[in-house]
């Protein structure tokens, strides 16, 4: 029973006639992914800055009028959230889907391969200084991080962080990520030595002396 | 951890206590990067000492994240302090200027930990301010599902039953891929052979002597470990009169046939990274 | 990582003291099938009038704002409906894209679901390896897959093929399908005996050795 867009039953107007935001509004309510602005321009016949415009004004109304859900840009993409504070009631009804929580080891070899991707698990396991094999595993099974080719020079396998990774941390894109520097005193002094530098300290590197870490 | 938590409160965290300083370990940590402490000054064993009886005292209920980093840090400051120990000579060849480096390296290595475990904090955080948040991923509304065109399945039951026992088929875990790790291309027991043959002609020898005419720098090492070996072995004695200078061997392993035990321990395969370095995913 | 409710993180408010319009809100943002206002009552502790007179408030600011969405009594039950105004860009949305086929990741999704079932969605995800939730969300808007209560230990839902399906397969009944054993590589077939009962080799049971995806 499928209906041509093309011929609406009477008294509907033709998608690029539609007032934008509630156009926008009902999408969004039937989207189970992120949409792109790209994607709700071509849908909706209007331009990509228009899109977007309306949708941060959309997010900014639902804010000032305290609703129980959010528009919000993560990954790439807009989607309906519910609002945090109100994660206790939701909490009681979606007891699904929630994943348990990373260890310590995971979240730690997860920040290393977010800030150096594409990176090799001998690199990531010289940062951390233990074996990272099987945290990686996790990490993979998980959805947080994926192959990404191997290094050239030693056929290492690379891992980078997932969109989904950035969906489940609420990040717009990788560049969103705190700055490490703070962090890090001396940072780029440290991160240019260990990253290009001294080859004696480097497992990674193909000539390395004692690259018995060099798992990969 | 707070840097001022001058009290031994029972909170589980690891606190320190030494002679010339008493805090948690992260603090030590701290003082040491910003050279306010030097490591040369720190009794590491009393360090492990005391975290093993942390480790006691906190009975099952130990932590193994909190023994990992104990580790991590240890094991770098052990590093540390054995490059800090390592006598400052002028710096005249190219090793000597490795070892300075290797020295800010192993800073490097350590403040490098302490940064993404702060950010691995930040991570934590994030994740768990996420999980309060759920998207939209409703159904669709019934007149907007009777929209979509009816399914087809045409690969029929047999090709289904085949697909399931695809879909079903253990996959192979993401792999910790060893191939190109290769047993050693030199043998320590047969280096030894060579050094006690050599010792024996010549009863005593300094190691630059033994190693002159290594054509590689792996001959060199499995040289120099078949001399620990025998040195455990007692067929040879080790003398080094000024630090980094000239190792005299001499071989005390007298004339008799027997040739002194040396073990393949250096030259069996890798071991498959599994125990006790790797963590439980 | 849901948390107890009984102790939320620090700036959370309990369920009794939430601003009622919001949370109702973000519960109807997440549910599924229409939310009855016994259901929202007990759900919010609020009394049942209270939940009522929130919910009709709520559909009428959505009404005078205008907004792309609503929220409609249904069928017994309230829930979140796209404004029939703008019908035309989201029926375009749901048909682009769409086939009668299905994609591999979701005919094999399916084939797990008809072999195991009733089967949680993160016993399906481990046994293909990847996280099959989007696919999962398919074959159940496509009418092949249906809930079938939850698994009493962790509370998962159970999902299980339907009537719809057995029709697309042109199949009387379930005892139809083919049995695997014959498709079984040899090394395989004992791997087929303990699929079922073994657990040592069950990667869901919550007390199985060895199994790196429980990371906690």
């Amino acid at each position: 029973m499928s209906e041509e867009t093309a011929e609406l039953p009477a008294g509907l107007r033709p998608v690029a006639e539609l007032d934008l935001k509630p156009a926008l509004e009902a999408v969004l309510m039937v989207v189970d992914e992120p949409a792109t602005a790209e994607h709700l321009s071509k849908l909706l016949e209007r331009p990509k800055q228009t899109i977007t415009k309306a949708l941060r004004a959309l997010a900014e109304e639902y804010t000032a009028q305290g609703r129980g859900f959010e528009l919000r840009f993560v990954a790439g993409g807009w989607r309906f959230y519910t609002r945090g504070e109100y994660a206790p009631a939701v909490e009681r009804l979606v007891l699904e889907g929630q994943t348990a929580r990373l260890t310590q080891a995971a979240l730690e070899t997860l920040a290393v391969v977010a800030y150096r991707q594409p990176v090799s698990r001998s690199r990531v396991s010289v940062v951390r200084g233990v074996n990272c094999d099987g945290v990686m595993r996790t990490l993979l099974q998980r959805g947080l991080v994926e192959e990404a080719g191997t290094e050239p020079e030693t056929g290492a396998i690379l891992y980078r962080t997932t969109n989904y990774f950035l969906e489940r941390m609420g990040l717009r894109g990788l560049d969103e990520l705190p700055e490490l520097a703070p962090f890090l005193p001396e940072a780029e002094a440290i991160e240019a030595e260990t990253q290009e530098g001294v080859p004696s300290f480097d497992p990674d590197a193909p000539d390395a002396p004692g690259t018995d870490d060099a798992d990969d | 951890m707070s840097e001022e938590e001058p009290q031994d409160v029972p909170d589980g965290v690891f606190k320190v206590r030494l002679a010339n300083f008493e805090g948690p370990f992260d603090l030590l940590l701290q003082l040491i990067s910003k050279h306010k402490l030097d490591v040369t000054e720190v009794a590491l064993s009393k360090v492990t000492d005391e975290f093993m009886a942390h480790i006691r005292a906190m009975g099952p209920d130990w932590d193994l994240d909190q023994t990992t980093e104990f580790l991590v840090v240890a094991a770098t400051l052990l590093d540390l302090k054995a490059a800090r120990l390592l006598p400052a000579a002028e710096v005249e060849d190219e090793a000597d200027l490795a070892l300075l480096e290797a020295r800010d390296l192993l800073f490097a290595r350590l403040l490098q930990y302490r940064a993404y475990k702060q950010i691995a904090d930040i991570f934590n955080r994030r994740l768990d301010d996420e999980a309060r948040r759920w998207p939209r991923t409703v159904g669709l509304e019934p007149h907007l599902a009777e929209l979509l065109p009816e399914v087809v399945i045409s690969i029929g039951p047999e090709g289904f039953a085949k697909l399931a026992v695809k879909a079903m088929q253990p996959r192979p875990k993401p792999q910790v891929y060893v191939d190109h790790i290769h047993a050693p291309l030199v043998s320590v027991q047969e280096q030894a052979g060579i050094v006690v043959a050599r010792l024996r002609e010549l009863g005593e020898a300094s190691f630059r002597v033994l190693v002159e005419d290594a054509d590689n720098t792996l001959t060199v090492v499995a040289r120099f470990l078949a001399l620990l070996e025998l040195y455990r072995e007692k067929a040879v004695a080790l003398d080094q009169e000024t630090a980094l200078g000239d190792l005299i061997v001499r071989w005390t392993g007298g004339d008799g046939g027997t040739q002194p035990a040396v073990t393949d321990e250096f030259d069996r395969p890798p071991e498959p990274p599994k125990p006790p370095k790797e963590e439980k995913a």
